[in-house]
């Protein structure tokens, strides 16, 4: 059986920063991946390359088999690849329920111009979503008005309403306060276990990790320095001097 | 608003100019082309919702004047005159939209100012067709084989411009709140977004580009059925500019807007004209200035936070 | 526009009221055609399109000046048939839209009795059917296109003044008496509607009186253009005998200079049918020794005018007043007020004292003869004024800190208009050299 | 060959009207482009900025003249007036209307400077009235130049071949070394490439923007004041410059002050060469460079794609 995605020798250079120097990876369908390392070490890069929005200067990737290197943000996530952004990509002067709602459509086709976004189907499944995030009270809110950890969440909900096979995550949990970390987190496991969504995240948390992730990568100066499970991982001297040791108590971590 | 108040705000509106067009002629004309203008600003609301701003939509009423004008020499029926400028402006804007679509914000307003410039210049340069900065006289022309001229003329014109306003209006209306709508707005906040939803931007811009040549062509028919006399000015920048400023005036937030900013400049025009004939400029600017600052909701802000605060 | 509420907010309610008290006197009903007749009316309103905004305003102030200047002359002399005449004038800046809404405004809500339009040739082309339309006495004060009356008839709108045709045919008569063996000419015109009709007038009509003359480059600049460098270095360059220019306002003012900056005038022989309109403001950066024209034989220091105590009076009033010698569009403003005048006073004897309707108003201008300050204009039974064009070359005098025109001479407006039922461009085909060899006497300046 | 070499001389008389037109764009188009950097605002009244600039100097020379002052005086007059408008317009119109814009919508902080623009146009008017005005006693002190032209000379004046490029590449070199050099300067690139930064570092961005505007509008003004020799000044030379200068901040990349010399240049020099071998597209040429330059460079020629955050 092939892997959901693959990646072989990704490599992109920004000047002479090698955000990738020799990426092979392969993410089986059904686990959830945390990718780990230091800040600079190409986390986001590699997410932003695997969705289109980064061209590597060299290398594959193929999702499902077919290769996917060189084709536009939009084209990727047709074929199943959704994401969610580091910074929330949010409609700022929309509120909840149509950020997600307007998620919803674009799964659907957008090109219907006498029916109204809010139409009954939309917003059932968006009010749905909403509530599985534990955002209820908030659906009428705009997103410009609220407060980091919601629009983290609103931020993935949208992506996890496109339905996409394979979900990329760009630390999900930064910026959420730390009492309610642990609940939003297994809300999101949750969720996307029920709706049979292979994940990849980039984490800090090393908590976070250790309690979800199948497997954990961790990237150092461009390339995969270690692979495996969470446990051999996370207790690996190494990784714990180059990784967990700028990561503290999991979460708020230093300037690299 | 709601938008049961809303339509009745319209009807009522309707009743208004007609009620005015009767009972003081000369308003006839003024409205007519305050409906006209409305229409070609309905398209710029559009593109303000995606948070961009032509500065070259005359080009597309002074298409559509043109047609009318030469095309009224072949079929002098106003009702096949009509769309077919429409039809043309869209095509027009297909075209050129394929190409400014790309572009944002500075880059965006310039290049729709430079192709209308250049339309211009193309109205001066061949001037054996056009006669140049004098314009052509429409020939006669007709409304279902009667001919379109005297009293009856100017009524019908305006009877078209407000059932056409009135239609576009209601399109626009539920088409803004539709999801194509909603992602047109999402161009101005997080355009990105729509990509990673799988949704082109471009090609959500380029439908309200389209919609915007459509509307802003039959403006420019009315405008011409109405004055009977076409120049290049249809097309000079300013002239953009007027549109854009008349979408400020009344307010981007509702499809009311540019009809009450329409209205509103026309007339504000003409009374400063009538009082000021070498200052009206300085009358209008002073108008603006002050709807931008202690009213950025335009007019039809004002009316609705009235109504809240009511 | 309206009032501020609290909060510096217009509320709705003052922003009705004011909107209303502002509407008021707009919304006043205008005086309807067919209801007037008999009864004299409190005053005569006349509607007056000119440019007040824009570049054209060098032409559109002037106008208003001397209408202004005129009308209270009138009226201290007791008004015409014993009525005040009242102007109400209306900017062309704005465009043709705007002046045709206004011109509506001014009859179905003014309520003007006559109405004057205007500068622009578009603002006449569109006000003319008009005036057929809401049956008002249109006068065609100032605008130069030649093709209203060649195209359509009209029953109410007549010129007060001639047109392009006789305007630019005399200046090319004037060169062909004075310059005679002139092998080549460049053009240096504005880049819009009057800059190409009158150089398709000029080269009609030179290519039928002087076949063979080498054109050397056309140029036109943009219009409102204000740097002409490139045009004059190709000019300098190629060496024309003679350059002509039919600019008018601040691109004739910006050519001139530069062109005399540049020793352009050392080397051709400059024809400007509109500069009189420029003298005063160039002042001697205009040599002597080149054709000017001026629109109508118009010229403040006219040398044979029919009544020579009228022109002095125009002038000089007009120059206390405003501080400068009248221009044609001051000429052909007060051939306007005096056909106003002769038309209205024909009317009414006509009617045995008893006050004209439109109708009747209208056909009263039809074969009109009236004074101008310089001689008289009388109206064609196609609407088109009869008007004789003067023009004259540059000469510096100690009398004035301007160039002003000697060797004048005055064409006769029949000679060089085109005649009843005649289009311009086909007749101007039909002269005959002879017809320079006919040319009256020029006239010199007498200081 | 005997065409190429005369034709080899009209290219070269073609470059030195085009620098000298170049120059003259360039200095109205490099404060243009200057605000837009920092405030990110396209100042659509430094077109009447440029007028009054023009009118100011033009009085203040004609004054002195009437003084008996003598020729040479001219041009440091030339340079006073600039300054004077600058200083006394620049902070009024910085601090009462577009500082309170600051947050709001770009399109209402252009809207409000239209409105300005046709404030200062009836002002313009009112002030100094319709009639042409110059002031040449500076170009006629510098007198002609003879360019030999195959047996021929063709005449420039001094002040076309010598002044205009002059003053142009001085500002050009006086504004690159303030930026680069002076800490005030690069201040103001700090503002213009990212305001928010600038002011997490400790910049008084409210200071720099007041500052860079009225450097801006100084310019708009000398540029007023050096075509005054040359120009006729009448109503609506405002406008029909500032159309120019937005095509060559947009060609030229928005903020970039080499960029403006080198969009200048383009347009300045095509449109020299169009007079002689396509005169009728004259008008054209600075939207057709615009428009090709755009084509290619979607950011301008010197603009830098600005990536977008995601």
């Amino acid at each position: 059986m092939t892997a959901l995605l693959s990646a072989k020798g990704l490599r992109l250079a920004f000047g002479g920063l090698k955000a990738a120097d020799g990426i092979d990876l392969d993410v089986e369908a059904g686990e959830f991946l945390a990718i780990i390392g230091p800040n600079g070490a190409g986390k986001t890069t590699f997410i932003n390359m695997t969705t289109g929005y980064l061209k590597p200067q060299g290398g594959t990737i193929a999702f499902e088999g077919k290769p996917i290197l060189g084709l536009s943000p939009r084209r990727i996530v047709g074929l199943g690849v959704a994401r969610s952004f580091q910074l929330p990509q949010l409609f700022t002067e929309h509120t909840v329920l149509q950020n997600v709602a307007l998620a919803v459509a674009a799964r659907e086709g957008v090109w219907s111009v006498l029916t109204p976004l809010l139409r009954p189907r939309f917003r059932d499944e968006a009010a749905e979503l909403i509530a599985r995030f534990g955002l209820t009270r908030i659906t009428d809110v705009r997103a410009d008005a609220l407060n980091e950890g919601a629009r983290k969440l609103v931020d993935i909900a949208m992506a996890v309403a496109l339905r996409p096979r394979l979900l990329l995550m760009d630390e999900p949990t930064s910026g959420v306060a730390a009492a309610e970390k642990m609940a939003i987190v297994e809300t999101l496991v949750r969720v996307l276990r029920e709706a049979g969504v292979t994940a990849v995240f980039v984490e800090h948390d090393m908590e976070v990790v250790g309690r979800f992730a199948d497997r954990v990568a961790v990237w150092g100066q461009g390339r995969i320095a270690a692979l495996g499970s969470p446990s051999r991982i996370l207790n690996d001297p190494e990784v714990q001097r180059t990784v967990i040791g700028i990561a503290p108590n999991g979460g708020a971590h230093a300037a690299a | 608003m709601t938008r049961r108040s809303e339509t009745l705000f319209a009807l009522a509106g309707a009743v208004l100019i007609l009620v005015l067009a009767y009972a003081v002629p000369w308003l006839r004309f003024v409205l007519t082309i305050a409906l006209a203008k409305g229409l070609a600003v309905l398209g710029i609301l559009l593109l303000l919702r995606a948070g961009q701003v032509s500065f070259g939509h005359a080009l597309y009423l002074a298409l559509a004047a043109y047609t009318v004008a030469f095309g009224a020499v072949l079929v002098p029926e106003a009702l096949l005159l009509l769309p077919a400028a429409a039809l043309l402006a869209g095509i027009v804007g297909l075209l050129i939209g394929l190409f400014v679509v790309r572009y944002r914000e500075i880059f965006f307003g310039m290049l729709n100012l430079a192709l209308s410039m250049v339309f211009y210049s193309v109205l001066e340069k061949f001037y054996a067709l056009t006669h140049g900065a004098d314009g052509i006289r429409l020939p006669p022309v007709t409304v279902l084989g009667r001919p379109l001229a005297g009293e009856t003329g100017e009524w019908t014109v305006l009877g078209i411009a407000l059932v056409l306003a009135l239609a576009c209006g209601a399109l626009v209306r539920v088409a803004l709140a539709s999801p194509l709508g909603e992602a047109l707005a999402g161009i101005k906040t997080r355009e990105t977004r729509l990509d990673f939803m799988g949704v082109s931007p471009k090609r959500v811009l380029l439908a309200a580009y389209v919609a915007s040549a459509v509307m802003a062509g039959f403006a420019g028919a009315i405008i011409a059925l109405t004055t009977r006399h076409v120049t290049p000015a249809l097309s000079y920048w300013t002239t953009s500019g007027e549109l854009v400023f008349i979408a400020i005036l009344g307010g981007a937030g509702s499809v009311l807007g540019p009809f009450l900013g329409a209205a509103a400049y026309e007339l504000t025009r003409v009374y400063a004209a009538a009082t000021f004939a070498n200052a009206w400029q300085l009358v209008l600017g002073l108008v603006l200035l002050a709807v931008i600052v202690f009213a950025p909701g335009g007019i039809w802000g004002m009316i609705t936070s009235r109504r809240r605060a009511a | 526009m309206a009032g501020t509420g609290r909060d510096g907010v217009v509320t709705r309610r003052e922003a009705l009221i004011g909107a209303g008290a502002a509407g008021a006197s707009l919304l006043m009903p205008g005086r309807s055609a067919w209801a007037q007749g008999a009864a004299k009316p409190a005053e005569i309103k006349v509607g007056i399109a000119t440019y007040l905004s824009g570049p054209a305003s060098v032409f559109g102030v002037p106008g208003r000046q001397t209408a202004e200047m005129l009308f209270d002359e009138i009226n201290a002399a007791g008004g015409i048939a014993g009525v005040k005449v009242r102007p109400i004038f209306v900017d062309e800046g704005p465009g043709v839209d705007h002046v045709v809404g206004e011109y509506r405004r001014l009859v179905q809500s003014e309520g003007v009795h006559l109405i004057f339009a205007a500068i622009s040739s578009a603002d006449c082309i569109a006000c003319a059917p008009l005036s057929d339309e809401l049956k008002r006495p249109t006068l065609l004060w100032d605008c130069g296109t030649q093709r209203i009356f060649e195209d359509n008839r009209y029953s109410y709108a007549f010129r007060t003044q001639a047109n392009a045709t006789p305007e630019i045919l005399a200046a090319l008569l004037y060169l062909l008496k004075v310059k005679p063996d002139f092998k080549s000419i460049a053009v240096i015109n504005q880049d819009y509607a009057w800059g190409r009709d009158s150089w398709d007038i000029f080269r009609t009509a030179m290519n039928t009186l002087k076949p063979g003359v080498k054109v050397a480059a056309e140029l036109f600049p943009r219009f409102g253009a204000t740097d002409f460098s490139t045009e004059i270095t190709r000019v300098l360059a190629l060496r024309p005998d003679v350059v002509l220019s039919t600019s008018w306002g601040g691109d004739l003012d910006a050519l001139i200079r530069q062109a005399s900056d540049r020793k352009l005038f050392e080397r051709a022989t400059f024809v400007m049918p509109l500069a009189e309109s420029s003298l005063q403001r160039v002042g001697k950066a205009l040599p002597a020794g080149h054709i000017v024209g001026a629109r109508g034989d118009h010229w403040f220091l006219h040398p044979s005018p029919a009544d020579p105590e009228r022109l002095k009076r125009f002038s000089d009033t007009y120059k206390a007043k405003y501080n400068a010698w009248p221009i044609y569009p001051c000429f052909h403003m007060a051939q306007a007020v005096s056909a106003m005048k002769a038309g209205i006073e024909k009317a009414v004897a006509a009617k045995g004292g008893g006050w004209p309707t439109d109708a009747e108003l209208a056909s009263a201008f039809k074969g009109l003869e009236f004074p101008s300050p310089t001689a008289s204009v009388r109206i064609r039974e196609d609407g088109q004024g009869l008007e004789n064009q003067l023009i004259g070359t540059t000469l510096h005098s100690d009398k004035y800190p301007f160039p002003v025109l000697t060797d004048m001479i005055v064409f006769p407006a029949e000679s060089v208009t085109t005649p009843v039922g005649q289009k311009s461009a086909d007749w101007l085909k039909t002269l005959t050299p002879d017809m320079v060899a006919k040319l009256p006497q020029a006239q010199a300046f007498k200081s | 060959m005997a065409w190429l070499s005369e034709n080899g001389i009209l290219v070269g008389l073609a470059l030195l009207d085009g620098l000298s037109y170049a120059a003259a764009v360039f200095m109205v188009a490099v404060g243009l482009n200057l605000v837009f950097g920092v405030l990110r605002v396209l100042n659509v009244a430094h077109g009447s900025l440029y007028a009054i600039g023009g009118y100011a100097a033009a009085s203040i020379g004609l004054f002195a003249a009437s003084l008996g002052a003598p020729p040479w005086l001219g041009l440091p007059i030339l340079l006073a007036a600039a300054v004077l408008v600058g200083v006394a317009l620049g902070p009024v119109i910085e601090r009462l209307l577009l500082r309170r814009m600051q947050d709001r919508e770009p399109v209402l902080q252009l809207l409000v400077t239209f409105a300005l623009f046709m404030i200062l146009e009836d002002l313009q008017k009112l002030v100094w009235g319709v009639q042409p005005v110059v002031f040449d006693a500076p170009l006629k002190w510098l007198g002609t130049v003879d360019v030999p032209f195959g047996q021929d000379a063709i005449p420039f004046t001094a002040y076309q071949l010598y002044v205009l490029p002059g003053v142009a590449l001085a500002t050009l070199a006086i504004l690159a070394c303030v930026l680069r050099y002076t800490l005030t300067g690069r201040m103001v690139v700090a503002v213009t490439v990212d305001r928010e930064a600038a002011r997490a570092m400790g910049i008084d961005a409210a200071r720099v923007t007041m500052l860079t505007f009225t450097v801006g509008a100084a310019l708009a003004a000398l540029g007023g004041a050096l075509a005054a020799p040359t120009v006729s000044l009448v109503p609506g030379v405002g406008a029909s410059t500032i159309v120019l200068s937005f095509a060559v901040v947009a060609t030229a990349g928005l903020g970039q002050i080499e960029g403006a010399a080198v969009a200048a240049l383009l347009i300045g020099l095509g449109r020299s060469f169009a007079v002689y071998v396509a005169p009728e597209f004259e008008v054209v040429v600075p939207y057709a460079i615009m428009v090709a330059v755009l084509l290619f460079r979607p950011q301008g020629l010197f603009g830098v794609a600005e990536t977008r955050r995601i």
